[in-house]
């Protein structure tokens, strides 16, 4: 019974994955996400953050990986919950409207 | 009831769906921006250091250049002096 | 901002010729131009100069101090662009090979 729940949620998934790409929702969603973060300032601060990294370690021993590694956990951290609320209802109202049982 | 039932599962199934896809997509887009930013940020330091060496390069040869040419300049006027002075002695001699 | 770049800037011109004076490039690039003044006929027309202004206002009435104050605007521009460039070409060469700024 479980394998069959689960195999009826993996095709659902599939389903839904599936009618969003195709109806170009997902790289929409996506681009909403950048221009919020844009607005919201998060750029600027992971930038100036890379910058202050560079600064600190000195542009001659930091490789573009240790960077990433570097910035990506205060990146993460410095999304706004506004932001994430804002998508997770623009993804709900997506599948309201999209998705049938 | 049956239909129903099915239809609390599906929205349940719904709210976990998007609450993944939208941790998914900030993932992805955060993995991807950072990637992006670090790549640039660092191309750019390499690009204003370039710029601060060529700089400094000149001003540097600038200042040798004028080192020498003031060092030179004072040493010539010197000599020069020296040996119209020694010319004026040997004529009134 | 802009005190930060001058920092940077004095402690790069600061770099640049500590690596220069300790192996003793200062010195052979200072020889270098001084043969390709005289090469290029630098000296004999400022000493041609120098010997017109002497003329001009009589010996007299020339010091060391006015000579030089006199002939220096000349002497600068009387550089071959050739000369300045070859130089700078120097100074490049050896710090693309010999530091690490």
């Amino acid at each position: 019974l479980l394998r069959q729940i689960m195999n009826k949620d993996s095709q659902m998934r599939a389903a839904i994955n599936q009618k969003l790409i195709e109806m170009g929702e997902r790289e929409r969603l996506k681009e909403l996400l950048r221009a919020k973060l844009v607005e919201c300032g998060w750029r600027d601060q992971l930038k100036a953050h890379c910058k202050d990294v560079i600064r600190e370690k000195g542009l001659e021993h930091v490789t573009v990986e240790d960077l990433v590694t570097e910035v990506t956990p205060k990146g993460r951290a410095l999304v706004p919950d506004s932001v994430k609320k804002e998508l997770l209802q623009r993804i709900r109202a997506f599948l309201a409207q999209h998705a049938t049982l | 009831e049956e239909a129903s039932r099915r239809k609390r599962e599906y929205d349940a199934f719904l709210a976990q769906f998007s609450l993944s896809l939208c941790e998914e997509l900030i993932h992805q887009v955060l993995d991807e921006t950072i990637k992006e930013s670090a790549a640039s940020e660092i191309r750019q330091a390499q690009d204003e250091k370039a710029e601060c060496v060529a700089k400094c390069t000149e001003q540097v040869c600038t200042s040798i250049m004028e080192d020498t040419l003031n060092a030179d300049i004072a040493l010539m006027v010197e000599e020069i002096l020296d040996v119209e002075l020694q010319r004026i002695y040997k004529y009134i001699k």
